[in-house]
């Protein structure tokens, strides 16, 4: 197995499916093209390019560009769309929410846009409030949506294959501080089925259920804690909607005990609809309280302390799977 | 153009008779746009529509049985009743999506032009929408874009509101502008723009067929917009008809209520063909009557048809959401 | 006490507000300000023609009006905007979520925007899926803003009066479906503090927490149980930020029962928070697991059986009740 | 002009020190647009400024030493460091609110512009913008709005981008438009749009000068697009200083290194206005180089201010959401 940087399996795949599939466009910025701010952002170039004709750099008009992949896609393509910084999604809110995620059901079975939204999300430090934005809750609440979390080198190839061969609305949320992550990613890694959660860590005294970056944060507070003596399982679901709901109640009944971790604002949060789903479901096999560990309501300040005392820390992770033990 | 009109009248009819009870609304005094304009339309061609749907599906060959069931939520509604009135789509027709947000379909029409472009099909996609849809943002931002890529869309702006409100600029909107003419803002994006009288059949063929030909030759967007007065009926929130069109009101339109009757006198685009078609000879009035009691007997075997559909089950409501 | 209809209530309320302040501007269709599509719409325009320098109607711009509304509200204004259906908001969201929501975080306390947006929120009958939306839960995701739910005409009434007196941004979440609706409306009607639930039914066995139509929903469905034994409490918090969370918590501790019932679809619904939190803190309160109704995670169907299958209605709201009674 | 350049220089350094680390941008290469169309407003005049922000609060008096702690997280920045370098508001010098979203000031402004008029306070309000937000949709919607209700709010558009990406075109913009010269987009909406050089300070001065004059005479919304050339040190994400400024650079640009001289030599505004001074014989060389003498001065007390300042307690965090 190769270990590879999560970037760089992200590019891999990039290049696999713009090779694999005629009717792939990126509508992207050519020197940023979905690695945001990091270094090797221009490392998309070199897709760019080899596919001069399929890789296109819009104006700055969310709104139009992000529905012209939508109306591309009810056409026969399948564009993946980058929006950068998850908070210009809002300037394609009208094309997402009123349109991309009613298509089918409004047109009764009729239409389809297999569009695939590209996000980067979340804390990304000093960001601030309007560069810092996680939106999966909002787009959680709109159904006609699939959302992808990936949290591992080889879940961002896997999931982002099946979001483009998805025939459904796709919005695949990544985040920055993932990039320089390692990982196993077989040479011919095979597409990962969406509403798979993987188990990333085995545990039996608390599940810890967490998203995207908060995965990572979870894998090495899980460590910590080992050596406390207890033993986290870490459950990453990896897509929302679906949500495989199956394998969190499952290790809920194994453990009893629940921590969400997300970075969601705390309200109406990732957090908040998973505690909601066992309290209904799994009310008799908890031991204790849940917790959820979410970004605190309050917009996203600059400074890194501060933005530091409102974020999902590793610190306020492992107070509140602690908490969960007594 | 008249099955249009019996359609929309009958629609008003059942919405009295309490068929279905949301908001609507009705293509009276636009027939002449819509048919012309979708006559002469290659069978992969993608169109967009908005609201005021009903005549465009219409014109581009919809049944009116479905379409009638659609907007009463039955079963048998092109969309299974999951729709309704705003969002008819009819995908056999080229009517993937439409959407009730004024001017939501100008990014998505832009965004099929750049699917036919690329995959090399040749087709090109309608955009319709009102001279409200120019008002919003996502108007300038698509045409900006389909100008740059030289995509094959026509936008076709329907402005109701000549004589509108607007009337004290010399303008014709229906609501507040100050680009104007219309024309103007794609015309700074570089997109050809014609202003044209969307109530004269032969304007409209001609202006459309102009433009789908330069579309098709790879000269890219193009726009027109076809005004018409709006029709006295749509003046409340709900339409409420003046008076059941028949073909003599094109002779004697006393009939009509006093203080609409100018409309059906001289701007009723229904009204003028008929008048038209009579002083060149193409038909005669007798004709002309006839055509209508058959277009009438085929509007009530389709209200007939979507009154006998039944009401979707109720957990269809579940279905269609992913594929 | 004068019984007056709720949407006479609301049209008092615009009256007076705009009679005692000269610095609130109604940006607003003048034929329908308000009132949506119900039949009593053109009474705005009755205030429209006594304040014809403070009642302007827009184009179809709801980002730039917003916006407008928003800058004009940092320059000593206070705007309200009448966005009509809720789903229209959605072009407004850059405005909304980026710029009114954080303005006063993000300039360190030195500005303030004491906008009112208003809005009709969900289903309204055959208003299919863009015209149905409840956007209250993707707004309380967004720290920043305040959020209004009335459910009585006394509420509308005093809630309207501290929105617009209220220094931050608020949003104003209405229901055509509640203007029928008659109470009790003093002539001298006070403001209504925000964050003060109300107890709009006693009862001893189960607490249903209801917001908006629902309030008025669950008190048909309290009086039809209270024939089968069934003492049901309902607590409208009236406002969800901010919530007060006492007063729920203090029902939830008397009847240990739970019912949550809201119109915004499901998944990160209001309901999903309102579960989350009362999961967390209340835990060992609860004799039964809580239960959610809201409307089902598919995008809303336009005909009428339809709607009503995936709609909160009574009978699903009673067979929750029912269900955490055994 | 020379305290912002030697603001933005000191500012790179502190960022490669490792001072702050997010994402930021300087005003180099605009200070002849900032600093002459700020001299002449009046106190109580709106600002709306974006990401490229430091230039416009420092033409406007802002302390360095408060800018400089805003950008480090400071507690004594303007914003209690909760804002950064994207959002520095100074409600005092008129900046309520800097947003860090391509195109979102420009309603903010208008709306400031609509409390003026409705208030009557004789302020306007200035809407501080680049070249890429013309292509949001919130600029035609707000120039519409701006025109019909003639409200009293200068946009001033900083085309950096003047030999850009769409030179091909003969335009001059950063990014992708069909619709150019940008002016023309204003003039659409009947605002009276003008294109000037935003290096040379005297016709920037004069600009604005004869549009706040307009506005404040109540003839309503004006646009001025003020051009300049892309500074070099702005083509990768993050500023890289090609050489650090002195005055000396003038009349010899060669300590520049060659691929980026040209712009020295040619293009950069605060150049150009110093051999316009000393042309003029409004000062000499060894005055102005005592002025850049003293700026720097200010500048390095203004840095240790801001190292000096302490991070805000965590707590902080947590005030100032509502009121
Ligand atoms: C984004 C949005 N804002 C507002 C509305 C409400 N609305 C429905 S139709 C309409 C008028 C549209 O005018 P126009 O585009 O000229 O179409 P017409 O009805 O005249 O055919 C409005 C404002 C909407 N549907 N979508
Ligand atoms: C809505 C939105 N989309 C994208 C971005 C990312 N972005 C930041 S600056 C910038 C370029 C803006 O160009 P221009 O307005 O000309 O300003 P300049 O940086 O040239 O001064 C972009 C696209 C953003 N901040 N906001
Ligand atoms: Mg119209
Ligand atoms: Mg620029």
């Amino acid at each position: 197995m190769r270990q590879m940087a999560y970037f760089e399996a992200k590019l891999e795949a990039l290049r696999e499916i713009i090779s694999a599939d005629e009717s792939v466009h990126f509508i992207s910025d050519i020197g940023t093209g979905f690695l945001g701010l990091s270094e090797h952002r221009v490392r998309f170039g070199e897709i760019a390019r080899d596919f001069p004709d399929r890789v296109i750099a819009p104006p700055i008009s969310e709104l139009a560009f992000c529905g012209l992949a939508i109306g591309a896609a009810m056409s026969g393509l399948r564009p993946v769309v980058d929006l950068i910084t998850a908070s210009f999604a809002f300037e394609a809110w009208p094309q997402i929410i009123n349109e991309a995620a009613n298509a089918r059901y409004m047109s009764g079975g009729q239409t389809q846009a297999p569009v695939v939204f590209h996000l980067l999300h979340g804390l990304r430090g000093a960001g601030a409030a309007q560069h810092s934005q996680s939106p999966q809750a909002m787009l959680w609440n709109c159904p006609g949506l699939e959302i992808v979390l990936p949290a591992s080198p080889r879940d961002v190839k896997g999931l982002l294959k099946t979001a483009v061969a998805s025939n459904n609305p796709t919005v695949f949320i990544d985040h920055v501080l993932l990039f320089e992550c390692m990982g196993d990613v077989s040479e011919n890694d095979a597409a990962i089925p969406f509403g798979q959660a993987e188990i990333k860590r085995k545990g039996a005294d608390v599940t810890v259920v967490a998203t995207s970056y908060m995965v990572q944060r979870s894998l090495a507070v899980a460590e910590q804690l080992a050596k406390e003596g207890i033993d986290v399982e870490v459950v990453d679901p990896r897509t929302i909607v679906p949500l495989d709901f199956a394998t969190i109640m499952a290790s809920v009944e194994k453990t009893g005990r629940v921590v969400v971790v997300d970075e969601c604002h705390m309200s109406c949060g990732v957090a908040a609809e998973i505690v909601a789903r066992i309290a209904e479901s799994g009310f008799d096999k908890l031991k204790a309280p849940m917790r959820r560990v979410a970004t605190l309501d309050v917009p996203v300040p600059y400074s890194p302390p501060l933005e530091d005392f409102i974020s999902p820390t590793e610190a306020r992770i492992a107070q509140a799977i602690r908490a969960t033990m007594n | 153009m008249l099955l249009i009109r019996h359609f929309e009248e009958a629609l008003v009819a059942l919405h009295e008779q309490g068929h279905f009870s949301g908001h609507y609304h009705v293509y009276i005094g636009q027939e002449a746009t819509g048919v012309p304009a979708l006559a002469d339309l290659a069978p992969d061609d993608a169109l967009f529509a908005t609201h005021r749907n009903h005549g465009h599906l219409l014109a581009r060959g919809a049944d009116p049985g479905r379409l009638f069931a659609e907007i009463l939520g039955r079963r048998d509604g092109y969309n299974k009743g999951k729709g309704g009135t705003f969002h008819i789509a009819a995908a056999g027709l080229g009517f993937y999506h439409t959407t009730g947000i004024v001017g939501g379909n100008i990014p998505l029409a832009t965004g099929a032009a750049y699917a036919a472009k690329t995959r090399g099909t040749g087709a090109l996609s309608v955009c319709l929408f009102g001279d409200g849809a120019m008002e919003e943002g996502a108007a300038p931002e698509a045409f900006n874009i389909a100008s740059l890529w030289k995509l094959p869309v026509l936008f076709l702006c329907e402005n109701n509101g000549k004589y509108g409100a607007n009337k004290a600029v010399g303008a014709a909107q229906s609501s507040t502008m100050a680009a104007y003419p219309l024309t103007e803002l794609p015309g700074l994006y570089k997109i050809p723009a014609v202003q044209i009288d969307g109530t004269d059949v032969g304007a409209v063929f001609n202006a459309v067929s102009e433009a789908t030909g330069r579309i098709r030759r790879g000269e890219g967007p193009q726009f027109i917009e076809a005004q018409s007065v709006r029709w006295p009926g749509s003046e409340g929130n709900w339409p409420v008809l003046p008076v059941a069109t028949n073909v003599n009101l094109a002779w004697d339109a006393s009939p009509v209520p006093e203080s609409k009757r100018d409309w059906y006198r001289s701007s009723d685009p229904v009204l003028i063909f008929i008048r038209e078609l009579v002083a060149a000879g193409v038909a005669t009035r007798e004709q002309i009557a006839e055509v209508e009691k058959s277009v009438k007997a085929e509007i009530s075997q389709a209200v007939q048809f979507a009154l006998a559909s039944p009401f979707p089950e109720p957990a269809e409501a579940l279905r269609d959401v992913f594929a």
